[in-house]
C-alpha cells in the first residue's frame, strides 16, 4: 500500500468516475441528478484532501512517485487542487437532464484525473497520458448536447484539431527521447544543460511547442477558440478555458529550461497573443466569442510572466520576492476564478443562437443578481482593481521586467488597455442599453445563483486580499 | 542484410500506401491502403527488432481501429462517386501551400535528423517478456492511464452513439446549455 | 549487423509529414481522422527506433500508450461523424463550416 | 472604533458614503424612488461632518498629518501597499471640496432628479463616486489611492452614461472611461517605478532626494536617478493628464458633458477632474527635484488652459462652454504646480470647485427651466425670470473671470500667475501666455452672462421656476465662490496669506519663492490682471450686450437663431452695425477673428491629429480583423494549415537561432 499511496488521489477520482456511471442506471431518475451531484462533489473533495495528506510531510528535494512519473513538489500540488476547485464549481454549477447525469459527471471526474496527471507529470508518457485523458474527455463534454448541430461541429473541430496538435506533439517527444534517450523531463533537462542541443534536440522540443502552443491557444494556435468556445456548454467553456490551459501551463514548469535556449519563440507566442488576442476582440458582437480572443490575449499575459521563469532575478527590480511561476499561479487562480463565472453566466442567458451582445440588453434588469455577478468577473479580467485580475497582471508583469523583458510587459499594459474596449461593451450592453421588445431569458436556479454570487464575492476578496493565494501557495 | 532489404522494401511500400491514402477518392480503398500501410510499418519493426510491436500494430491497429474505419465507411457509402464534394480529391491548387509547408516540415526535420546524429548502438532488445515487465513495473501508471483513455472513449462512444437513435426533431435539455 | 535506426527515424518523418498535408488538404472528416492516425503511428515509429538506438524498452513502452489513445479518438471522432452525417447529410467540413444554424 | 489614541477615525469618510452606496444598492428596488435620495444626501453630510471632525482636530492640535492603518494589501519586498489612510492639511482641503461641494450636489440632485427613471441608481453611484474619489484623496499610499483613481473612473463611466437610452451619452461615457485608462496606464508604470524606488508611502516620499542623488540605480538597467525621475514624473503626468483632461488626453472631458448636470458639477467640475492635481501635489518633492519635469508641467498647463479658453470662446452650448473653461482652470493649476506653487494650486483648486460647481449648477438651472435648452442663443432675458440664478451665476462668472478684488478667483488665479513670474521655475514667455489666456477667460465668462441672462429672450418659451433645493445650494456656493478667496490675501495687503501660511507645514522648503521682492511690481502685476478681467468683462458688454447685439456666432444652427430673433431685435442688431461700425470691426479683426483662427487652428490640429490618430487605429484594427476573419472561415483544414505555418515557423527560428 504504500509503495502506492501517492497514487490515492487519481485512484479515487477515476474509480469514483467509474462508480459514477455504474449508480446512473441503479436509482430512479427523479433524484439522480441531485444524488450524483453531491456524490462527485465528495469524490473531488476526496481526491483533494488525499492529494494534500499524501504529499505532506514530503521531504525536500520533492521525491517523485509513481515510478518517476509524477512530481510532490508544492506548485503542482497545488496547481491540481486548484483545477480540482474548478472541477467541483463546474459540478455545483452545471445542470444536466437526469438521464445524462451519470456520463456528465463521470466526464468531469476524468477530466479532473487528467488535469491532476498532467499538472505534475514528470516524464514525457505521463505529459501525453494526462493531456489525453483530458483532451479525450472534454471532446465528449464539448459535444455533449449531441442534439445540437453546431455542438457536434464544435466537438468535431476540436477533436480534428487536437489530434493534429497532438500528433505534433508526439512526434517532437519522439525526437526528444531519440536524442536524449529517456523520457524523465528532469533527465532531459540536465543532458540539455549539459551539452550544446543539437538540432535534432531543437526540432523536437519545437514541435513539442507546437502542441502546448495549441493547448494554451496561443497566436499561432489560437484558431479554434472561437467555434469551440461558441458552440460548448458555458461551464465547459469556462473550463477549457481556465484549467485546462492551466494544466498545460503546470505541465509546462518543468521544462522550463528551455528558456536558456527557446525564450524567443515563447516572446513571439506572448507577444502575437496579447496582440491579436485583443484586437481580434474589438470588432466582434459574439459575446463568448468575445471572451474566447480575449482569452487568447489572457494566454500571452500568461507567457509573459512564463518568461522570467522559476528562479529570483538577482537584480530585481519589481516585487522581487516574486517568481514568474508563482506570479503564474496567482494568475491562473485568478483567471479562472473570474472567467468560469463569465462563461457559466453567459450559458445562463444563451438562447438558441449564438449570444450576441444585444442578446444582453436588459439582463441587468431582469436578473440583477447574475448581471451584477457577470459585472464582477467582466471587471476582473480587464484587470481593474480592486479585482483579482488587476494583481494577476501585476504580478505577471513586474516579474517578466525583473527577468528583463523590458517590451513584452510595455505590450502588454497597452494590449490590456485596448481590451478594456470590449470589456466595457459587455458591461455597456449588459446595464446602459434599453432592451429590446422581447425580454432575454434567464435560466439560472438558486443554487447557481447562489454559486456565481459566491465567487463573484470570491474574485473581490481575492483583490482586497491578494496575499491569501500566495499564503496557499506557501500551505503546501 | 536480410533485415535491410526488409527495411527497405516495407519502407517503400509505406511511404506508396501511405501517399495513396492522402490522394485516393475511394473512402474504402483509403482504408485499405492504411491498413496496408500499417502493415508495412510493422515490417518495419520487426527489421528494428521489437516483433511483439509489429504484432500488436497488425492486431490491434489494422485489426481493431481500421476495422472501425471500415465500418463507418461502408455504413456511409462513401464509395466516391463523381460530384460527390466530401470525397473529392484535392486539387492541384490547393495543394500548392499546404504541400509546400509540408515538405518544408519535412526538409526541416530531417536535415536537423541528419545534421547531429550520434551514432547508432546496436542493442537489439527483441525480448517481449523484458518490455511486459517494464510495462507492469516502472510504467504501470502508463497503462492504468491507458485503461482510463480506453474507458473514456468506450463512454464517449456510447453517449455520442446514442444521439444516432434519437430523431433530431426531439431536443434534449441541458438547462445551462440549451432550453 | 546494423539496425536501420536513421533510415527508419526519415521514414517516420516521411510518413508524419504525408499524415500533416493530409490534414491539411483533405476536406472529409474521416479522411483527416484517417491522417491524424497516420501522424500517431508515424510518431510511434520514432520511437521505436528511438528505443532501438538507445537500447532501451521505453520508447517500445511508449508506443503501447499511443495505441489506445489513437483508439478512443477514433471511436469518439468516428461516432461525432457519423452523427453529423446525419444531421448535415456531408462529411464534408468546408460544408459543416457553412452551414449556419441553431 | 470611531476614535483610536483620541484622535477621530479616518475610514469612516469614505466608508460612509460607501454604506449609503451599499444600501441603496441593495434594497433599491424595495425602497421608494426618492429614499434613495435621501440616504444618499445623508450619508455624505454625515461625511462631511466627520470631515470637519477631523479637520478640526488636525488644524487645531497643530498636527502635520495622520495616518490610520487597516490591513496589509499587497506586501512584497517594497511593495508595501497597505489598506491605510492619510490625513494632512491637503487631505483637508480636498476632503472639504468633496464631501462638502459633494454634500450641495447631492441636495441640489434630489430636486434636479425627482422623476427621472434611474433615480436609485443615479444616487447608488453618486454615493460610490464620493466614496471612491474620498478612498483616492485619503489614501496613505500610492496603490491604495489607485484603488479610489480606478473607482471614480468607473463611477463617472455609469454616471455620463446615466441616460443610455440616448446611444451617444454611452459612446461619451465609453470615449472618457478609454482616453482616462490610457493615462491610468502611464500612471501605473510611474507606481511601479515609484513602489521600487522609494516605496508606494506618502510618508516616504523625502527618499526621493537620495533618488535623485544616484548615478546608478540596480536593477534598472544602469539608468541614473535624475533619469528614473524624469521617467517616474512624466508617467505621473500623462496619469494626471488622462484624468484631469489636460493636453493632449482632454479630448473625452467636452464629450462627457452628456451626463445629467450635476453629474458635471460633481465630476467634470468639483472634483474627478481634479484628482491629477491631488496627484502632482503628493507627489510634489519628486517633481521639484527636476527642473525639466517642473517646465513640463507648467507648460502642459499653459498649453491647455490657453487652449481651453479658445474652445470655450466658440461654443454655443452652455456645458460645453463650462467643460471647457473647466479644461482651462485646470490648466491654471498645472501652470500653477508647474512654478513650485504648490498650495496655491490647491487654492485654486479650492476656489474653482465652489465657482464651478456654481456655474455647473446655475446652468442646470437654467436649462431645467427652459426644458433642456441648451444653446445659449436660444436663451437670453433670463435676468428677470430667474433672479436668484443670475446673482449666483454672476457671482460664479465673476470669479471665474476673476474679477478684482472681490472674488476668489481673482485671488487665486493671480497669486498663480504672480509664481508664475516671479518664482524660479516660472517664465516671463509663460505668464505672458497666461495672461492673455486671463483675458479670454474674462471674455467668454461674460458672455455667457450678456448672451443668456440680459436683453430679451430669444425664444418664446415658458420657464418654470426651481424649487428651493435648485437654488438654495447656488446661494452657499455663490457665498464660498466670493469669500473663500480672502483665506488667502496677497501678502501686499500687508496681511499674512493664511492658506499659504498653514500650507507651508506640508510643503516646506519645496515651496517656490519669490525671486522678485518689489511690492511694486507685485502690485502691478496684481492691478495688471485686475485690469485685464475688467477689460475683459468690457469687451464682452461691447461685443455681446444687448444694447448692441449679439455678434453671430458660428453655431450650427445659427439661422434658427436668427429665424427665432424677434423683429425688433434685427433693428437693433442693424442700428448696432452702423453706430459701432469700427470698434466692431477691430474688435472683430483683433480679438475675435485672431481667436476664431486660433481657434480654428486647433480644431484643425484636433481633427487631424488627435482624431487622426484615433482613425490610424480604427483602420488598423479593421484591417487586422479582415486579415484574421481571411482565415477565420471555420473551415479545419484553413486552422490546421495556419497550425503547420506555426509549426514551420518555430522550427525555422529555433535552427536559424542555433546558428547565431
Amino acid at each position: 500500500m504504500g509503495h502506492y499511496q501517492p497514487l490515492l488521489p487519481d485512484l479515487i477520482l477515476a474509480m469514483g468516475a467509474t462508480f459514477i456511471l455504474l449508480l446512473g442506471p441503479l436509482r430512479d431518475s427523479q433524484n439522480l441528478r441531485d444524488f450524483l451531484r453531491w456524490i462527485s462533489l465528495g469524490l473531488v473533495a476526496a481526491t483533494a484532501a488525499t492529494l494534500v495528506w499524501v504529499n505532506h510531510g514530503m521531504a525536500t528535494p520533492y521525491p517523485l512517485v509513481g515510478e518517476g512519473w509524477l512530481t510532490t513538489a508544492p506548485l503542482h500540488t497545488a496547481f491540481a487542487v486548484v483545477f480540482l476547485a474548478t472541477i467541483a464549481w463546474t459540478i455545483l454549477a452545471s445542470t444536466v437532464p437526469d438521464e445524462d447525469a451519470g456520463e456528465w459527471y463521470s466526464m468531469l471526474l476524468f477530466l479532473g484525473t487528467g488535469m491532476i496527471i498532467l499538472a505534475r507529470a514528470a516524464n514525457l508518457a505521463a505529459v501525453f497520458l494526462g493531456l489525453e485523458v483530458l483532451s479525450i474527455s472534454l471532446y465528449i463534454l464539448i459535444a455533449f448536447r449531441y442534439s445540437k448541430r453546431s455542438s457536434l461541429r464544435g466537438g468535431i473541430m476540436y477533436l480534428l484539431l487536437a489530434g493534429f496538435a497532438s500528433g505534433f506533439l508526439l512526434f517532437g517527444m519522439a525526437l526528444i527521447y531519440a536524442v536524449f534517450g529517456t523520457l524523465q523531463i528532469a533527465e532531459i533537462r540536465t543532458l540539455a544543460l549539459a551539452t550544446d542541443m543539437g538540432p535534432m534536440a531543437k526540432v523536437g522540443f519545437g514541435l513539442l511547442l507546437v502542441g502546448v502552443g495549441f493547448k494554451l491557444a496561443a497566436v499561432p494556435f489560437h484558431m479554434w477558440t472561437p467555434e469551440v468556445y461558441e458552440s460548448s456548454p458555458g461551464t465547459v467553456t469556462g473550463l477549457i478555458a481556465s484549467s485546462s490551459k492551466g494544466a498545460m501551463l503546470a505541465a509546462f514548469i518543468p521544462f522550463l529550461f528551455l528558456l536558456e535556449t527557446h525564450w524567443s519563440i515563447i516572446w513571439l507566442f506572448a507577444a502575437l497573443s496579447m496582440v491579436g488576442g485583443n484586437l481580434l476582440g474589438l470588432r466582434e458582437i459574439r459575446v463568448k466569442r468575445i471572451l474566447a480572443y480575449s482569452s487568447i490575449a489572457h494566454i500571452g499575459y500568461v507567457l509573459t510572466g512564463y518568461l522570467a521563469g522559476d528562479t529570483l532575478s538577482a537584480n530585481a527590480a519589481f516585487l522581487p520576492s516574486i517568481t514568474g511561476v508563482n506570479a503564474v499561479f496567482f494568475y491562473v487562480v485568478a483567471y479562472a476564478a473570474s472567467i468560469l463565472g463569465a462563461f457559466a453566466a453567459l450559458g445562463y442567458i444563451q438562447g438558441e443562437r449564438d449570444l450576441t451582445l444585444r442578446d444582453l440588453r436588459g439582463v441587468g434588469r431582469r436578473n440583477p443578481v447574475l448581471a451584477f455577478c457577470l459585472l464582477i468577473f467582466v471587471w476582473s479580467l480587464a484587470g481593474l482593481p480592486p479585482a483579482v485580475g488587476f494583481f494577476g497582471k501585476i504580478y505577471l508583469f513586474s516579474a517578466a521586467i525583473n527577468a528583463g523583458y523590458f517590451w513584452l510587459p510595455l505590450i502588454g499594459l497597452l494590449g490590456s488597455a485596448i481590451g478594456i474596449y470590449y470589456y466595457l461593451r459587455i458591461i455597456v450592453h449588459l446595464f446602459m442599453m434599453p432592451a429590446d421588445a422581447s425580454d432575454p431569458k434567464v435560466h439560472a436556479s438558486t443554487l447557481q445563483e447562489w454559486v456565481m454570487l459566491g465567487s463573484a464575492v470570491a474574485v473581490i476578496a481575492l483583490g482586497l486580499f491578494p496575499e491569501t493565494i500566495f499564503s496557499f501557495l506557501r500551505a503546501f | 542484410m536480410a533485415q535491410n532489404i526488409l527495411f527497405y522494401l516495407a519502407a517503400v511500400m509505406a511511404v506508396a500506401t501511405t501517399s495513396m491514402v492522402v490522394i485516393t477518392r475511394n473512402a474504402v480503398y483509403a482504408v485499405l491502403y492504411l491498413i496496408m500501410s500499417l502493415f508495412a510499418v510493422a515490417l518495419v519493426f520487426l527489421s528494428l527488432n521489437a516483433p511483439f510491436l509489429a504484432l500488436v500494430e497488425i492486431i490491434v491497429y489494422a485489426g481493431a481501429i481500421m476495422v472501425l474505419f471500415l465500418f463507418v465507411v461502408m455504413m456511409l457509402n462513401l464509395q466516391g462517386q463523381r460530384g460527390d464534394e466530401a470525397t473529392k480529391r484535392p486539387t492541384r491548387r490547393q495543394m500548392i501551400v499546404p504541400g509546400a509547408l509540408a515538405l518544408l516540415l519535412l526538409i526541416l526535420i530531417v536535415v536537423s535528423l541528419s545534421a547531429g546524429t550520434p551514432a547508432a548502438t546496436n542493442a537489439a532488445l527483441s525480448d517481449p517478456k523484458l518490455l511486459g515487465e517494464l510495462l507492469f513495473t516502472k510504467h504501470y501508471l502508463g497503462v492504468k492511464l491507458s485503461g482510463i483513455i480506453l474507458l473514456i472513449g468506450t463512454i464517449g462512444g456510447l453517449h455520442i452513439g446514442r444521439g444516432g437513435s434519437i430523431p433530431s426533431t426531439m431536443e434534449k435539455p441541458i438547462d445551462d446549455v440549451t432550453h | 549487423m546494423t539496425l536501420p535506426i536513421n533510415e527508419a527515424l526519415i521514414l517516420s518523418c516521411i510518413l508524419f509529414s504525408i499524415g500533416v498535408l493530409g490534414v491539411v488538404v483533405r476536406r472529409n472528416i474521416i479522411y483527416v481522422l484517417m491522417c491524424i492516425e497516420i501522424m500517431m503511428n508515424a510518431a510511434g515509429l520514432a520511437f521505436v527506433a528511438a528505443s532501438a538506438r538507445h537500447g532501451s524498452l521505453d520508447g517500445q513502452a511508449f508506443f503501447l500508450f499511443v495505441l489506445p489513445v489513437a483508439a478512443a479518438e477514433v471511436a469518439i471522432g468516428l461516432a461525432i461523424a457519423l452523427l453529423i452525417f446525419q444531421r448535415y447529410k456531408t462529411l464534408d467540413l468546408w460544408v459543416v463550416a457553412r452551414t449556419k444554424e441553431a | 472604533m470611531f476614535y483610536n489614541n483620541g484622535l477621530p477615525a479616518l475610514w469612516l469618510i469614505p466608508a460612509l458614503p460607501a454604506l449609503g452606496a451599499l444600501i441603496i444598492f441593495i434594497f433599491a428596488s424595495r425602497m421608494p424612488a426618492r429614499a434613495a435620495g435621501i440616504i444618499a444626501c445623508s450619508a455624505i453630510s454625515l461625511s462631511f461632518l466627520w470631515v470637519l471632525n477631523v479637520g478640526t482636530t488636525l488644524v487645531l492640535g497643530n498636527h502635520h498629518h495622520f495616518v490610520e492603518h487597516h490591513w496589509n494589501w499587497i506586501a512584497a519586498g517594497p511593495f508595501q501597499g497597505s489598506a491605510s489612510f492619510y490625513f494632512d492639511l491637503v487631505t483637508f482641503a480636498f476632503t472639504f471640496v468633496v464631501a462638502g461641494v459633494g454634500l450641495l450636489i447631492h441636495l441640489y440632485s434630489y430636486s434636479y432628479m425627482k422623476g427621472d427613471a434611474g433615480e436609485r441608481r443615479y444616487f447608488g453611484y453618486f454615493n460610490l463616486f464620493a466614496a471612491a474619489m474620498l478612498v483616492l484623496v485619503t489614501a496613505e499610499n500610492a496603490f491604495f489611492m489607485f484603488l479610489g483613481w480606478e473607482g471614480v473612473g468607473a463611477c463617472s463611466f455609469f454616471l455620463i452614461g446615466h441616460w443610455y437610452q440616448k446611444s451617444e451619452n454611452t459612446v461619451a461615457a465609453t470615449k472618457a472611461f478609454l482616453v482616462t485608462r490610457l493615462g491610468d496606464i502611464f500612471l501605473l508604470i510611474g507606481l511601479f517605478l515609484t513602489a521600487t524606488l522609494v516605496g508606494v508611502s506618502f510618508s516616504q516620499q523625502s527618499a526621493w532626494t537620495q533618488v535623485a542623488t544616484s548615478s546608478f540605480i540596480p536593477g534598472f538597467g544602469g539608468l541614473t536617478g535624475p533619469q528614473l525621475i524624469l521617467i517616474t514624473g512624466i508617467c505621473f503626468l500623462l496619469g494626471a493628464a488622462g484624468k484631469s483632461a489636460q493636453v493632449p488626453l482632454q479630448v473625452w472631458l467636452p464629450d462627457a458633458m452628456a451626463g445629467p448636470t450635476p453629474v458635471s458639477a460633481l465630476i467634470h467640475a468639483a472634483t474627478m477632474v481634479t484628482a491629477g492635481v491631488y496627484l502632482i501635489a503628493r507627489f510634489h518633492i519628486l517633481f521639484a527635484l527636476s527642473p525639466n519635469l517642473m517646465l513640463a508641467v507648467a507648460i502642459v498647463g499653459v498649453l491647455t488652459a490657453f487652449y481651453g479658453a479658445t474652445s470655450a470662446f466658440v461654443q454655443t452650448d452652455i456645458k460645453r462652454i463650462l467643460a471647457y473653461s473647466t479644461i482651462s482652470q485646470i490648466g491654471y493649476m498645472f501652470l500653477g504646480l508647474g512654478v513650485g506653487a504648490w498650495s496655491l494650486a490647491v487654492f485654486h483648486f479650492f476656489t474653482h470647485a465652489f465657482y464651478k460647481a456654481l456655474l455647473f449648477m446655475a446652468a442646470g438651472t437654467v436649462i431645467h427651466s427652459l426644458h433642456n435648452e441648451q444653446n445659449i442663443y436660444n436663451m437670453g432675458g433670463l435676468r428677470t425670470k430667474l433672479k436668484g440664478t443670475y446673482l449666483a451665476f454672476l457671482a460664479g462668472a465673476a470669479s471665474l473671470a476673476g474679477i478684482p478684488f472681490i472674488t476668489a478667483g481673482f485671488y487665486s488665479k493671480d497669486a498663480i500667475l504672480w509664481n508664475t513670474l516671479s518664482t524660479k521655475w516660472g517664465s516671463p514667455v509663460i505668464y505672458g501666455i497666461a495672461m492673455l489666456t486671463a483675458l479670454m477667460t474674462a471674455i467668454y465668462s461674460f458672455r455667457l452672462i450678456f448672451v443668456v441672462f440680459h436683453g430679451t429672450p430669444r425664444k418664446d418659451i415658458h420657464v418654470h421656476l426651481p424649487d428651493r433645493l435648485l437654488t438654495w445650494p447656488l446661494y452657499i456656493l455663490a457665498f464660498f465662490a466670493i469669500v473663500a478667496g480672502f483665506l488667502n490675501l496677497p501678502i501686499v495687503f500687508g496681511v499674512t496669506p493664511i492658506w499659504e501660511h498653514s500650507f507651508a507645514r506640508v510643503f516646506g522648503e519645496w515651496q517656490a519663492e519669490p525671486l522678485i521682492h518689489s511690492h511694486a511690481v507685485e502690485w502691478m502685476a496684481l492691478l495688471g490682471s485686475g485690469v485685464l478681467a475688467l477689460g475683459g468683462a468690457g469687451i464682452a458688454w461691447l461685443l455681446y450686450s444687448p444694447a448692441k447685439a449679439p455678434m453671430p456666432e458660428p453655431a450650427g444652427d445659427i439661422a434658427t437663431v436668427e429665424n427665432n430673433t424677434p423683429a425688433p431685435y434685427k433693428a437693433v442688431w442693424a442700428n448696432f452695425l452702423f453706430h459701432g461700425w469700427k470698434m466692431d470691426g477691430f474688435y472683430n479683426k483683433t480679438f475675435v477673428r485672431g481667436f476664431r483662427i486660433t481657434s480654428g487652428v486647433i480644431a484643425w490640429i484636433d481633427r487631424v491629429f488627435v482624431d487622426g490618430i484615433f482613425e490610424a487605429i480604427q483602420a488598423i484594427v479593421r484591417g487586422f480583423h479582415a486579415l484574421v476573419i481571411f482565415f477565420q472561415n471555420g473551415r479545419v483544414s484553413r486552422y490546421a494549415m495556419v497550425m503547420l505555418f506555426g509549426a514551420v515557423a518555430i522550427i525555422t527560428i529555433l535552427l536559424i537561432g542555433s546558428q547565431r
